[in-house]
C-alpha cells in the first residue's frame, strides 16, 4: 500500500463548524463604477425623474455657491461645500420615503435642504447659533453630524429598531471616504450586516479628505470592496451620475425595505470647491486635476443627457436657473436677519431637569446678564 | 413596615430584578452588550433574561463596544430605553467617544427635542483579583462629562431602585456597579422591592458626630466598617454614601459636615485628578467656616490598577481612613 | 440621428481619477481552508518540520492541561486554554526569525512559550503578579493584550518603524474572531495596508467569543475576506492542520519581508475548552458539537500523518509525551513556589521618575509597610 | 543676557519652530497625524516639515485617531520619538482607549522595560468661534490617568521650550495648545530658542499680595487682564501659571498662596469634575491654615461647548474672574 493510499484513511473532514454561509460573488462590486448618462440605458429612465433631479442639482449648485458667499459676508462661520457633489447629495434625499431617516454627515447640508428642512434650520450649526437647528423627528433627519463616521452606528441603531417595532423605515447614512478609516464605520456596518439592518450606507468618494488623497487613505481595490467583509452587497457607482446613483441607491432602499439587508454604496465623485472655505486646496492639489472634473460636471452631464433626448430645451433650463435664483435670494434674505439667541439656553437642555449644580450656574449667568442689562440701560 | 419576611439577596440578583422588572414594565426596554444573551453576562447579571423576553430583547452584540453604544444611540434615537451593558470597566473605553460626543450632547445639540434614555452599565472597581484593565474605577471621566448622570449603588436595596430609577430617566445614566459587591448579601424583599425614587439623594448611613466619611460604591462597606473601629479610638464617624455622582447632592453632604466639622472623601479612583478632588473642593467652598480642618482624601494610589497580589496595598482600607481621621487636627477641639 | 448617435457625442469618459490601482481577484480567499494534511501535498513536507511541529503540539497540549491545573491550585488566577488551538500557536511562534516580533492576545502564552519566553514569565500576569512578566525586548514578544484588538496597530507600527529604519523585520499579530468585530482590527489592517508595512495579521476563528458564536459576530462568507477591503490578500487555512497553518504563514511572513506589504490568514479552529477556566461553556454550546472538534483534533491529525508516512512510530510518540511530562513537571514545580513581590513596585514604573505626587504615596506607603513590620516584629 | 535682537513670533511658529529642531536634532522624531504632511496641519504648525524631512519623518495618515496613536505605541516600541497630533480636541476620543490602558500604561506594565516616548499634541479650548466638537477642553480626563504627562503653554517662549521637553521626556506626554493662543505674539528670538526645562515648574506670572490666581493655558492672558484690572478695585493679584498640570508643582502654587491667603482657580474645562476641583482641594490640604476664604473656582460652565455665538457667556473672563475675587472673604481682613 502506498502512503497515498494509506492516508485515504483518514482524509480529514472539513473542520465541522466549517460553512461559507455566504456566496462571496453577488457582494462584490463590477470594476467599473455603474453608469447610465451616455449609456443605453439612459434612454429607459423616466423623464419626469430626470427633470426633477436636474432642477434640483441646478438648486443644489446654487445653494452651494449662495453658502459659500455667505461665509464671506460673516453670516455663515464656515461652509464645507458640496459643489460638484450634487449628484449625490440630491439622490440621497429622492430615494427615501417621508418615513425613512437619513443620517448626513458635517458636509451633507444639501442632502438636508434636498429632503425639505427649511435651509436656514440646516445652516443652523455652521451659522453659529446652535448645534441642530431642525427637530429631527420633523423631516426624520438626524442632527448634521461633525465627529466622522460616529452616526453610522446610530442608522444602524435607528433602522433595528425601526424593524423591530415592526415599522417600514429605511435608513441612509451618509460618510466620506476619509470616514471609511474609522473604526465607527467598520462597527457599524459589521452590526448592519449581523442584524440585517434595513440601512444603506452611502460613501462619497471625492478623493481627499481634506487634504488627504484616497491613495493615502486606503489601498483597496475600491471602498465599495470593503463590503464582502462584512457580508453584505458592495455597488460602485459614478458620483456624478445623478441618474446612476438614484438609481443604485434606490436599489438598496428597496433591497432594505423587503428585508435583504444592508448595502455599501460608494459614489466616485469629486470635491470641487476647497475643504471648506477656510481651507487652501492649492496647497495640495493642482488645478489640472480639478479641471478634468469639472468635465464630468454632473449638472452638465444630466444637461447634456436632457438635451439629446429632447427632454429640455433652453426654457427649461433657464427656468431652472431661476428657479433657484429665487431660491438663493430667499436664503440670502433670511439669513442676513440676526437670529435671536437666549445665552439661558446654556442650561436648558443639558438634562430634562437642570441639576441643583447647574441651576446655581444658571442663577449665576442671569445675575451677570440683568447686572450687564442694568449697566446698558444706565 | 412591610409584613413579608425579607430574604437575602446579592447585589447581582437585586440587578437581575431590577432589569427584569423594567423589562415587564416597559416593552422599549432593551438589554444588549457581550455575551448578555445565552451567557447571562459574565457576572450573570442579565441571566435568564434572553429566555424570558427573547433574544431581540436582550441581544448579543458583536464585541465592539462603540458598535453597541453607538447602536443603542440610534435605538433610544427611535423611541427605545436601550440598557447597554460593558462588560469591564476598562472595555468602556472604546465607546469614550460615542458617550462624550453624543449620549451625552444628543438632548442639548437637538434643544431637547431628541433627549437619549440609555443606561450603560459599566461593573467598575477593584478587590476581585483581576488581572490588567479588570479593576479600573473610571467614574472621573464620567464626573467631568455634562450631560450625564452618573450612579453607583452600594447596598442591595439600592441596587434595585437606583438602576430602576436609571432606566426610567429620560437622559443617560452611567450606572457604576461595584464588582466587589456583587457577591454581597442583604435582607431584602424581591416580592416588594424597592420604590424607584429619582436620582440624585445622598443617604446617611451612619450618624456620627466627630467626622464625616463621604464615600460611594464599594467603599461604603470600608467606610462603615473603618467607622466601627473608629469607636476604639473615641471617633464617632458620620458616613454619607453619595448613590449618585451626578447630580450631586451637597444639601446632604454639607449639612453632615457642618454637624461634625471635619470630613475624610473616600474612594478606590485614584486620588489626583479623581473624584475626591471636585468633593473637597466644593464642600471646603460651602462649609468654609464651618471646618476645623481640611478635608481630606484616602483613595487610590495614582498608578496603573495594580496586578492582584498587590491590590491590597492599593485599596484604601480601614487603617488608611482611621490614620485621615486622626490627620484631622483634633488638637484644634482642646 | 438617433438619440443613440446623438449621444456619441458626449458619452463621458470614466471619472478623471478613477484606477482601480489593485485587482481584487488575488486577494480573495478561497472557498476552502487551504489544508495539507490527508492531501497530497503532505507527502511532500518537511519529515523534519512535521516532528518539530509534532513535538511542539504535545508539548503545548500538556502545557494548556498543566496551566488549567495550576489554577485550581490557586497558582494561577485565571487561565484562557489553547487547547485544539495548539497548532495556530505553534505554528505563530514557528515561522518567525529571531530578529522578527509577535503580539500575543490574552489567550496566546502557548505562542509566547513556543517562541522561547520561560513559561513562568510568561504566566506572570496570569498568576497575578505583575502585568508582564518578561522583557519584552529579549524574544521580540510584545506584552499579553487584554483589550482586544488593541494591539494590532501596535504590530503595524512597529514593522512601519523597523521598515523605516531599514531593519529586516516581520511582525506577527494574533488576534481572535471576535477580535475582528473591535474598531482597532480595522484601522490596524488600513494603516498596514497603505503604509506596506511588513505585518502578518493571524486570526483565530476559534468559533466563539466567550459565549458568543461565530454566527453573531459576522455576516460575512469568511473573516478572511475582510482583507480585500483592504487591499491585502486574505488566506483561508485550516487552523488544526499544523502543516498547512506553518505554510500559510510562512508564505505570508517571507511576502511582508519581501516587501509585499501585510497578509490577512484566518485559521478556522475551535476553542475545546472553556473560555477560561471561570467560564461555564455548557451554558452556551452542547457536547456533541465539541466531540466532532476533537475528531478534527491538530495532534490526532499530525499524527496519523507522521504514522502514516513512517516518519514516527511508537517509541517516538512516547518520546513526545514523555518530553511534554518532564516540560510540564518543571513548570508545576517552579509555579509551586510563592513569587517575591514588592510592593513598592506601585510606584516604581509609571514614570521615567516620579512625580512629586507619586513620591508623597511612595512615602506613605513605605511608612504603612514600616509600621506593620514593627507590628509584626513586636 | 541676549544682545540678539528679539523678534515678534506666535505661538504656532514657536511650535514649528520646536518641532523642526526637534525632528534636526534626533533622527528618531516622527511627525504624524491628519493633514500634517503637504498642508502643514489645519493650524499650519507642522508646516514645512514634511518638505524638509521627507513624507516617512511627517506623515499623513489615514483618518483614525486610534489607528494614528495605536500605530504610534508601535512606533514608540521600536525606538522612535512619534508626536502624534490630533487634529482638534474632541477628535481625540477616539484614540481614548489606545491613551488610557496603553500609553500611560506601557512602562509600568514592563517594569520599566518598554518606555513609550510618545508627544500627543492636542488642540485644545475654546475662544476661535468653532462649531461643536472644536472647543473642548479635555484636559480632566487627561489628569485623571496616572502615567501621562500634561502639559499646556501659554506663552510664545514657553509653546517652544515645552514642546522640547514633552518630545525629550522618555515617558508620554499630553501637549495641550491652547487654540486661541495660536496666533497670539510675542517677542522671542528663535535663534536662541528658550532651553528645553524638564516638565513640571510652574512659574509667576505676575506677582501680587492680595490674592492668587492659579491658572493655565488659554486663561493665562485672561488672568492677567483681570489682575490689571483688579488693581481699580484696590486688588493686587498674583498669578500662576502652571503650565504643567501633571506633575503638579505643588510648591510654587503653595508658596504663592501661602503669601497671599487667597486663591481662585481659573480654566475653561468645565467646573465639576474639572481640574479646578483637584487644584483647590489639593492647595486647601496643603495650605489650609494660611486661607482666609475657601479657594474658588472661575471656570467654564457644566454644559456642552456652547455654539460660537454664545461662547463669550461660556467662557470665563475678566468680570467673572473680579467677581469671584469679591467673594474671598475680605471682611475677615478688617
Ligand atoms: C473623528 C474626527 N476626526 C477628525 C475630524 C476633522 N475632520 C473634519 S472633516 C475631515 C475630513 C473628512 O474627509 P471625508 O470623510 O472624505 O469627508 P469629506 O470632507 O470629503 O466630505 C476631517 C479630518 C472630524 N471631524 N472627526
Ligand atoms: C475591548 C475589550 N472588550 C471586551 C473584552 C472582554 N473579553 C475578553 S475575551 C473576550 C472574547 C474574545 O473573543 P475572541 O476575540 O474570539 O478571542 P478568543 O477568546 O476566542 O481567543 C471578551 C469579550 C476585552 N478583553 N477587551
Ligand atoms: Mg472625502
Ligand atoms: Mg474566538
Amino acid at each position: 500500500m502506498t502512503v497515498m493510499e494509506q492516508r485515504g484513511a483518514y482524509r480529514p473532514t472539513p473542520p465541522p463548524a466549517w460553512q461559507p454561509r455566504t456566496d462571496p460573488a453577488p457582494l462584490l462590486p463590477d470594476a467599473e463604477p455603474y453608469r447610465v448618462l451616455g449609456t443605453e440605458a439612459a434612454a429607459k429612465a423616466d423623464p419626469e425623474l430626470l427633470r426633477t433631479l436636474y432642477a434640483q442639482l441646478v438648486r443644489g449648485r446654487r445653494y452651494n455657491a449662495q453658502a459659500t458667499a455667505l461665509t464671506k459676508q460673516g453670516r455663515l462661520a464656515v461652509y464645507p461645500s458640496t459643489t460638484g457633489q450634487e449628484a449625490c447629495e440630491v439622490a440621497a434625499a429622492l430615494v427615501l420615503e417621508e418615513r425613512d431617516w437619513l443620517f448626513p454627515s458635517y458636509r451633507d447640508t444639501l442632502a438636508v435642504v434636498a429632503r425639505g428642512v427649511d435651509p436656514v434650520d440646516a445652516l443652523t450649526l455652521l451659522r453659529g447659533d446652535w448645534h441642530t437647528g431642525y427637530d429631527p423627528y420633523e423631516h426624520r433627519v438626524a442632527p448634521l453630524c461633525t465627529p466622522l463616521a460616529t452616526q453610522l452606528p446610530h442608522a444602524v441603531g435607528l433602522a433595528h429598531a425601526a424593524r423591530l417595532k415592526g415599522d417600514d423605515v429605511v435608513a441612509l447614512a451618509m460618510v466620506g471616504d476619509g470616514g471609511t478609516s474609522e473604526g465607527d464605520f467598520h462597527e457599524a456596518l459589521n452590526f448592519a450586516a449581523v442584524w440585517q439592518a434595513p440601512v444603506v450606507f452611502l460613501v462619497q468618494n471625492n478623493g481627499f479628505a481634506i487634504s488627504v488623497p484616497l491613495a493615502k487613505q486606503t489601498a483597496a481595490p475600491s471602498l465599495a470592496h470593503k463590503a464582502v467583509g462584512y457580508g453584505m452587497p458592495g455597488r460602485l457607482v459614478d458620483g456624478n451620475d445623478a441618474v446612476a446613483v438614484h438609481e443604485v441607491l434606490g436599489d438598496a432602499v428597496r433591497h432594505a425595505r423587503a428585508g435583504g439587508g444592508p448595502t455599501l454604496v460608494e459614489a466616485v465623485t469629486y470635491r470641487i470647491d476647497a475643504h471648506t472655505n477656510a481651507d487652501d486646496a492649492t496647497r495640495y492639489r493642482g488645478d489640472a486635476e480639478v479641471e478634468t472634473w469639472r468635465e464630468h460636471d454632473p449638472i452638465l452631464l444630466l444637461e447634456r443627457e436632457l438635451t439629446a433626448h429632447g427632454l429640455i430645451d433652453d426654457d427649461g433650463i433657464q427656468a431652472a436657473r431661476q428657479d433657484a435664483e429665487v431660491f438663493a435670494a430667499a436664503l440670502r434674505e433670511r439669513m442676513n436677519q440676526d437670529p435671536a439667541l437666549d445665552p439661558m439656553d446654556l442650561f436648558a437642555h443639558v438634562y430634562a431637569e437642570p441639576t441643583p449644580q447647574l441651576r446655581d450656574q444658571q442663577a449665576q449667568l442671569r445675575a451677570e446678564l440683568e447686572a450687564e442689562q442694568e449697566g446698558a440701560h444706565r | 413596615m412591610t409584613t413579608v419576611a425579607l430574604k437575602p439577596a446579592t447585589m447581582a440578583q437585586a440587578l437581575t430584578r431590577a432589569l427584569r422588572d423594567a423589562m415587564a414594565a416597559d416593552p422599549s426596554v432593551h438589554v444588549m452588550g457581550e455575551d448578555v444573551g445565552t451567557l447571562g453576562g459574565v457576572f450573570r447579571v442579565t441571566d435568564g433574561l434572553a429566555k424570558e423576553f427573547g433574544e431581540d430583547r436582550c441581544t448579543d452584540t458583536p464585541l465592539a463596544e462603540a458598535g453597541i453604544l453607538g447602536t443603542a444611540v440610534g435605538m433610544a434615537m427611535y423611541g427605545l430605553r436601550p440598557v447597554v451593558e460593558m462588560q469591564f470597566d476598562a472595555f468602556a473605553y472604546p465607546a469614550f467617544e460615542q458617550l462624550v460626543s453624543h449620549v451625552s450632547r444628543m438632548r442639548n445639540r437637538t434643544r431637547g427635542t431628541m433627549p437619549l434614555p440609555v443606561t450603560i452599565r459599566v461593573p467598575y472597581g477593584g478587590g476581585i483579583g483581576g488581572v490588567e484593565h479588570h479593576s479600573d474605577s473610571s467614574e472621573a471621566y464620567y464626573m467631568a462629562t455634562p450631560g450625564l448622570h452618573v450612579v453607583t449603588p452600594a447596598t442591595v436595596a439600592d441596587a434595585y431602585g437606583l438602576l430602576r430609577a436609571a432606566i426610567a430617566s429620560d437622559d443617560p445614566v452611567v450606572f457604576l456597579e461595584p464588582k466587589r459587591l456583587y457577591w454581597s448579601k442583604d435582607s431584602w424583599n424581591p416580592e416588594e422591592p424597592t420604590p424607584v425614587e429619582p436620582i440624585g439623594r445622598a443617604v446617611v448611613r451612619r450618624s456620627g458626630r466627630s467626622a464625616t466619611l463621604i464615600t460611594y460604591g464599594p467603599s461604603v462597606p470600608v467606610c462603615m466598617e473603618a467607622a466601627e473601629a473608629a469607636r476604639a479610638e473615641g471617633w464617632d464617624l458620620e458616613v454619607v454614601d453619595l448613590r449618585s455622582l451626578v447630580p450631586f447632592d451637597d444639601e446632604t453632604v454639607c449639612a453632615s459636615v457642618r454637624r461634625t466639622g471635619r470630613a475624610v472623601v473616600v474612594h478606590e479612583s485614584g486620588t489626583f485628578g479623581g473624584p475626591g478632588g471636585e468633593i473637597a473642593a466644593r464642600v471646603t467652598e460651602r462649609c468654609f467656616h464651618y471646618l476645623e480642618a481640611p478635608v481630606l482624601r484616602v483613595a487610590g494610589f495614582d498608578v496603573p490598577y495594580p496586578p492582584p497580589m498587590l491590590e491590597r496595598h492599593h485599596l484604601p482600607g480601614v487603617d488608611r481612613i482611621l490614620d485621615a481621621v486622626g490627620r484631622l487636627q483634633w488638637e484644634a477641639e482642646s
